[in-house]
């Protein structure tokens, strides 16, 4: 049985993120406790979320710069709301998602009805949440909700005094969806088509417009909910957050194997893009030496490394098939 | 000439609109005093305080022909500055500190150029590697602080007075009238719009596609070294950790509000500078009309879609469908009468 | 000794200065010091923490980048018994989740900053402008409360503008040309920035418009960097609030008294907020300082 | 009538692509839609499914008028078409380009295997044995094309459209779609053929329409029809039979002098190092089935692959082409087969596509002054008779024939003194097909060298002045003097392939 050719992007990724996971256990025996295991599960559920939306959206061939500002506005949506009305927190939930998602559906329809490139769109939109959130308030609000006391205590302690989290799990559920509705549903087969090449998606009989709009309105879904995450992940909402998380979501994606110009890639691909990233950031904080200068250097060193080794293996592969 | 100026009649009207828009919360906007030897008023303020953008734009532009772009730019600023600032607390001359910067603005875009165009990455990521270690890069030359310095010839780069206008203004105008015609006036331009529209063929006809996509980077290099030069001089000091944050997004805006594509080719870099106007003049817009800050970014991205949708071509086509279509509705075809 | 020390990132000057003096106190003080620089996100700050907890350190220092949302990663900390200092900023989280905060009053900066002008405007109505720091932070909020709060009562104080510089000179400069532009310069009697690098640039400014900075418009800001007392040195600059960059010093001394023998601390360590104006030997201060790495 | 189509009109920017076109198809005919480059072909099966909004006329199946708003729709209504250009998406598997938008599901999730199952079943019948669970673009041109039609046959319940899906197969694959159509003819489907291939029309089709200029000429029986009439139709004029037709006299190029001489040129797992010496003047064929080689073997001598081993060498010494930049210093043209991907640089105008290799050999310092780029623009369009409205037309705006002519140009300005044309006819109408012929034989009179690639071997024969035959990547025979023959070609394949020779 020998392996699709399909897979050796994916199996790259996997594959240097095992290495790169033993390289890291070597110098630091810790690192393989069900402890860090959690934590890199836990810290990394916004990410993971948010990046499964994007993942959608760059195998359309497009981008969503919006979504760390959607994050940090979920976040302000949800504390003040909960701090002005006395909604119960999933119906605060289900109104913020409804939001989010209207609003992506509104880029993707402004990007397909007026032609306008993708990232310009979503650039507006990431000004347009941001400058939302403050225009519900500048300060970070504190959300204080027996129900969230809840939300935030509910783990499930592993051996080895790990915690996996409500919020790790759900990451791995988006996660699994994310690749259910991307692999194996009409929908996620329009996607790549779209990414494939907008014409001949449409000669093909892909209705592109409703697509793209879908499109993006998912990834809105999954911002909110990465925001949702968020606010439980803090427990507080501040218009300050994630900013710059598109671009780490963007990364992630891309060391996740996808391509940029859309139509190869995959969700599951993703979620090692984002572990991968996390890894880096444990790495570092393990280490403990690195001043806040090499700090930024060696993120983006290490990232380099990545795709460089990455685009090696695929070529190696490339050549012996 | 009118062939230049047709294209750039869109962004001169958008200017206009916007000038008398931002005039109507702010009605001196447009009042210029002189005094002292030097011009001074809100148009003059948009003139200088725009040249980071400006000049970012105009290496950019090059980089988006090319179907790339550039997300490091930002950071290249603080690099330059940061190299700058210790050339000249180092007690280098300024001269010796300008040169200095620019090589390091050179050597970014080559580095980003290899990147591109060597390895194969694709440019967002490749440029965003440089965009987070760089600005790493630019801490370590100053050690988080602000490297200061007194140098006068290098502050009046940032803060001079030149026949009654800011240095930074011949700076950017300078630097945009030399590309435009190092671009027009050889056929650099046609070569760069070509690799971007069709690489492939580009280079089955003999053009050295690789070299060309260097160059554009080195460009775009250069430019946010100029223009780090400017943000350092100006406030006589190099701020590594805030000096262009984020500006690259708005030299990407300027560049697309210039009505040049994403996807490369053709490219205007006077387009792209009346682009950058439009930004700042929304930026200083905002802080005349004295809302409370909080209001900035919601008003900016108001204006911001405003300007791209005005200014899109399809809406133009969306209004003519739109018209048939209720036309249509209200003549039933005929033909569907006559049918059996 | 191991100690982990989650600092918010190096977003300015007196952030790397609290860094340097940080690295100082623990060497000094034989501390094995673990730095991990979050680059100003909460998330990446959670994470370091947690890190830290599964590390097994003796102790972590907290530079939280906002208020709320630490609940959960300091019960963490907690459980694990390890106590945890948070430097000059608050949280909102109840406070037997910590050992101490070491920090200065940001409310109280603001109003000692008012006070000031309070007692040295000129004759008549002083019209203000503001330069806030950026929109949503904490010191941006807590100092323009504490500036409104000291001159209130007084009817011939009025802000007559407020915008973000966010915390930066360019942004410093670029606001106050536009004030400069706005009130018609010459109407302005005060400036108050929320820090002194927006401080430094508005001095650019006001020079560059041809005024005088210190004289024909009063500057009064916060934090007291080296290049702020350069500028009251030459006279264009008028006070400046201190916040002192050294928290680690008081953090490691409770911390130290906490391991010998479980010496709770006061749970608010307050540092001073001294006023400098020109008549304190600015040049001292500034040779003083400079060194500090700011 | 189960198909008709009243007064069809289509304008884009510019230009009138349908003007009041009429057409009718019967079920249970193979009706041709035949017309110059740029007639509205496939304007006309556009507006048909769905893909352009028609600005006016009315379309009827089964009698009931239709209006489909999109292909998906038109597919709904049992209208599966194969397009000319862009076919299907490479980035994804064969099976999910056989079975997209009906993808077979269980619990609303796509069944991968099921799917794999389908697409199997709905390329039993053509021949290929191919693994469905690969990417497309894995596969070859040929493949992909049969796919194409694979997934449009399934699609077809009443109407089969088929925009030039020949144009990349060879003859036992187009054998082959023939039965296919006319076994889906005998059940009663209507198909819609569009070629440039006479031949193959005279051999399949029933009836034929006719458009030029966007206008309908005439509908016809092909059984009463010529192939001088319907040239007639197509052009409105007499093709001069002369050219189409005229011999070659191999005899001249034999004695001219060598001037260039590739010595094992190869590339493992590309082509088999192979030797090519090339006369002045002469044309050079290369003949093979697809996937034998033959691009591969241009791109070798042009640099776009490196060779890994060979030599080349002129009168004065080595020769340097392991770029397509020394190539063309060396005096090397090379116009690609995909010109869509490869030649034409789309938003360019034709100017400056002509003028572009030009000005790459003199380099960025030195531009071609605006009048003399306009001169040479305007003398091509002359020479080449491109169909265009001026000059600073973008190239992507003009049909196939005329793009492939701006990329012939592009190269002849240069003047070069090997010139390779992969498929240079390919999607070309008659006329344009004896005009691109002629000058062949113009610029080798004139001295200039040629490669000439191309499947149809009539063609070949009647511009080589010797053949070179590949087979599985491999030079395998050359033909000279008066084995310069069509059978002979296909008896050089064959003998090479017992496979192909038990089969004929
Ligand atoms: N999208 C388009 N935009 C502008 N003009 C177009 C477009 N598509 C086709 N045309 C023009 O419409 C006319 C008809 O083109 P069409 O593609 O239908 O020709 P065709 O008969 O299929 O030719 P060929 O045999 O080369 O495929 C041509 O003049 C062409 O330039
Ligand atoms: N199975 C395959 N996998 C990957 N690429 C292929 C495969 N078959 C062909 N190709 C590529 O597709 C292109 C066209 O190849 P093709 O099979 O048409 O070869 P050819 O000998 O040039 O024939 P022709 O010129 O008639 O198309 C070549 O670049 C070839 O490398
Ligand atoms: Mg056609
Ligand atoms: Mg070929």
């Amino acid at each position: 049985m020998t392996v699709n050719p399909r897979l050796y992007p994916l199996l790259a990724t996997i594959g240097i993120f095992v290495v790169a996971y033993i390289v890291c256990w070597l110098q630091f025996p810790y690192m393989l406790s069900t402890r860090v295991a959690g934590n890199l599960l836990t810290d990394n559920a916004y990410l993971g979320i948010v990046a499964v939306g994007m993942t959608l959206v760059i195998l359309s061939g497009g981008i969503d710069l919006s979504v760390g500002s959607v994050i940090a506005f979920s976040g302000v949506f949800i504390a003040v709301m909960l701090r002005d009305t006395g909604l119960h927190p999933l119906l605060v939930f289900a109104l913020l998602l409804a939001v989010t998602t209207a609003f992506g559906a509104a880029m993707g329809a402004v990007i397909h009805g007026l032609a306008m490139p993708a990232f310009i769109v979503t650039l507006a939109g990431m000004f347009l949440a941001r400058g939302a959130s403050y225009m519900l308030t500048i300060e970070s609000v504190p959300i204080a909700h027996p129900f969230y006391d809840l939300l935030k205590d509910a783990y499930w302690l592993m051996p080895g005094k790990g915690r996996l989290t409500l919020i790790g799990v759900l990451m791995l559920v988006a996660v699994a969806a994310g690749a259910l509705i991307a692999h194996r549903t009409r929908f996620g087969a329009q996607v790549f088509a779209i990414g494939g090449g907008e014409q001949t998606a449409r000669l093909m009989g892909v209705r592109v417009g409703a697509t793209t709009v879908g499109i993006y309105a998912f990834s809105g879904f999954m911002a909110g909910l990465s925001g949702i995450v968020f606010s439980i992940y803090t427990g507080s909402g501040y218009p300050l957050a994630t900013v710059g998380t598109e671009l780490t979501a963007i990364a992630a994606v891309v060391i996740g194997g996808t391509l940029l110009t859309g139509g190869a890639g995959y969700v599951v691909g993703t979620l090692f893009g984002v572990l991968t990233m996390g890894l880096i950031q444990t790495y570092i904080v393990f280490d403990g030496t690195l001043s806040s200068w090499w700090t930024k250097i060696v993120i983006g060193v290490l990232l380099l490394l990545f795709i460089l080794l990455q685009r090696g293996l695929l070529r190696v592969t490339a050549l012996r098939a | 000439m009118t062939r230049t100026l047709r294209r750039i009649l869109p962004q001169i009207l958008t200017l206009a609109v916007l000038v008398a828009l931002v005039s109507l919360f702010f009605p001196q906007f447009l009042s210029v005093d002189y005094q002292g030897g030097r011009l001074s008023g809100p148009v003059i303020d948009v003139l200088k305080r725009g040249a980071p953008v400006a000049l970012l734009a105009v290496g950019m532009t090059l980089v988006i022909a090319t179907r790339g772009i550039d997300l490091s730019v930002g950071t290249i600023m603080a690099i330059t500055g940061a190299t700058a600032a210790w050339a000249l607390a180092s007690g280098w001359g300024a001269a010796a500190a300008v040169l200095l910067a620019l090589m390091a603005g050179l050597a970014c875009g080559v580095w980003n150029g290899c990147l591109v165009a060597l390895i194969g990455i694709q440019p967002i990521v490749a440029t965003l590697i440089l965009m987070t270690s760089g600005r790493g890069i630019a801490q370590l030359i100053t050690e988080g602080r602000i490297l200061t310095f007194t140098d006068p010839g290098f502050a009046w780069l940032g803060s001079g007075i030149l026949l009654g206008l800011p240095v930074p203004v011949y700076i950017w105008v300078g630097t945009a009238i030399a590309v435009a015609l190092l671009m027009r006036r050889t056929a650099l331009g046609l070569l760069v719009e070509s690799i971007g529209i069709n690489r492939s063929a580009s280079a089955l006809a003999g053009i050295n596609a690789t070299v060309l996509l260097i160059a554009v980077y080195v460009a775009s290099g250069l430019c946010a070294a100029l223009a780090g030069i400017i943000a350092t001089a100006d406030i006589r000091g190099a701020d590594a950790n805030n000096a262009g944050l984020w500006l690259e997004l708005d030299a990407i805006l300027a560049v697309v509000i210039g009505g040049n594509s994403l996807l490369g080719g053709r490219f205007s870099v006077a387009a792209s500078v009346l682009g950058a106007m439009i930004i700042q003049t929304i930026d200083t817009g905002i802080l005349l009309a004295g809302f409370p800050s909080e209001y900035n970014l919601v008003i900016k991205a108001g204006l911001v879609l405003m300007v791209l949708l005005v200014q899109s071509p399809n809406l133009a086509g969306h209004w003519y469908a739109l018209r048939r279509h209720v036309r249509r509705r209200r003549e039933p075809a005929p033909s569907d009468r006559s049918a059996p | 000794q191991t100690v982990g020390f989650s600092q918010i990132g190096s977003e300015s000057g007196w952030r790397a200065a609290e860094t340097t003096l940080t690295r100082q106190q623990a060497e000094e003080r034989g501390i094995d010091l673990r730095f991990s620089d979050a680059q100003q996100r909460q998330e990446n700050q959670i994470a370091a923490i947690r890190s830290f907890v599964a590390q097994g350190v003796d102790a972590i220092l907290l530079a939280p980048v906002v208020a709320t949302g630490w609940d959960s990663v300091l019960e963490e900390a907690k459980e694990a018994e390890i106590p945890v200092v948070l430097l000059d900023r608050r949280v909102d989280s109840s406070d037997d989740l910590y050992l101490t905060a070491v920090g200065s009053d940001l409310v109280h900066e603001g109003s000692v900053a008012g006070q000031w002008l309070v007692d040295n405007k000129p004759e008549g109505t002083c019209r203000v402008v503001e330069l806030q720091g950026t929109t949503g932070s904490s010191p941006a909020i807590d100092r323009a409360t504490g500036f409104r709060n000291a001159i209130e009562g007084n009817a011939d104080i009025e802000i007559v503008r407020s915008q973000t510089g966010d915390f930066t000179r360019t942004g410093g400069k670029e606001v106050m040309e536009s004030f400069l532009q706005a009130e018609a310069g010459n109407e302005i009697c005060a400036l108050y920035a929320h820090n002194d690098d927006m401080a430094l640039g508005a001095i650019q400014a006001i020079k560059e418009a041809g005024m005088d900075p210190g004289d024909d418009i009063l500057i009064v800001s916060i934090d007291a960097v080296p290049d702020i007392f350069q500028a009251m040195a030459d006279g264009d600059a008028n006070a400046t609030v201190e916040l002192t960059p050294n928290m680690a010093g008081p953090a490691f001394d409770a911390l130290e008294a906490y391991w010998a023998d479980g010496t709770e601390p006061e749970k608010f360590i307050q540092t001073e907020s001294k006023l400098y104006t020109q008549s304190d030997d600015p040049m001292a201060e500034y040779e003083a300082r400079k060194d500090l790495g700011y | 009538m189960l198909l008709t189509i009243r007064s069809l009109s289509k304008s884009f920017p510019g230009t009138r692509a349908l003007d009041a076109v009429d057409f009718d198809l019967a079920a249970g005919e193979v009706h041709a839609l035949l017309g110059e480059n740029g007639a509205g072909k496939s304007t006309l099966i556009k507006c048909l499914t769905g893909a352009y909004s028609r600005d006016a006329g009315e379309i009827r199946l089964d009698g009931a008028p239709v209006s489909p708003a999109s292909t998906s729709e038109a597919q709904e209504l049992g209208i599966g078409t194969v397009y000319q250009e862009v076919n299907l998406l490479p980035n994804l598997t064969v099976a999910q380009n056989l079975t997209f938008g009906r993808e077979p599901r269980r619990f609303g999730l796509i069944d991968g295997r099921a799917q794999a199952d389908m697409a199997r079943e709905m390329l039993r019948g053509y021949g290929l044995d191919i693994d469905v669970t690969r990417d497309l673009g894995s596969y070859s041109v040929a493949v992909q094309q049969v796919v194409a039609i694979a997934r449009a046959v399934a699609l077809s319940g009443k109407v089969l459209i088929l925009d030039e899906p020949t144009a990349s197969l060879d003859a036992a694959e187009v054998r082959m779609l023939f039965d296919v159509v006319r076994d889906l003819r005998d059940r009663g489907l209507g198909i819609v053929f569009v070629s440039h291939f006479l031949d193959q029309v005279f051999e399949l089709c029933d009836r034929l329409t006719v458009l030029r200029n966007g206008q309908k000429i005439t509908t016809e029986r092909v059984a009463d029809l010529d192939r001088v009439k319907l040239i007639g139709h197509m052009l409105g004029r007499e093709l001069d039979d002369a050219i189409e037709t005229a011999e070659h006299s191999p005899a001249a190029a034999q004695e001219a002098p060598e001037i260039l001489r590739f010595e094992g040129i190869g590339r493992a797992g590309v082509v088999a190092p192979f030797d090519l010496s090339v006369r002045r003047g002469e044309v050079i064929g290369l003949a093979g089935l697809l996937g034998s080689g033959r691009t591969e073997s241009a791109e070798l001598l042009f640099g776009v692959r490196t060779a890994q081993t060979g030599t080349a060498r002129d009168a004065d010494g080595p020769v340097a082409h392991a770029t397509p930049r020394e190539a063309v210093r060396a005096g090397f043209g090379f116009a690609p087969e995909d010109r869509k991907t490869d030649g034409i640089v789309a938003d360019l105008s034709v100017r400056e596509n002509i003028i572009l290799a030009m000005q790459a050999r003199r380099g960025w310092t030195r531009p071609i002054p605006r009048a003399e780029q306009a001169r040479l623009a305007d003398e091509y369009i002359a020479k080449l008779d491109i169909r265009t409205s001026d000059a600073e037309k973008p190239i992507g705006e003009l049909s196939g024939g005329n793009q492939q002519k701006v990329v012939l140009a592009r190269w002849l300005a240069m003047n070069p003194r090997f010139l390779i044309l992969d498929e240079p006819t390919r999607g070309i109408d008659v006329g344009a097909h004896a005009e691109i012929l002629r000058l062949i034989r113009d610029m080798t009179d004139a001295g200039m060298s040629m490669l000439v690639i191309s499947s149809e071997f009539d063609e070949l024969v009647a511009a080589a002045d010797r053949i070179v035959v590949l087979r599985d990547r491999r030079h395998t025979r050359e033909l000279t003097g008066a084995e310069v023959a069509t059978d002979e070609i296909v008896r050089a394949i064959a003998a090479a392939d017992p496979r192909e020779a038990a089969a004929s």
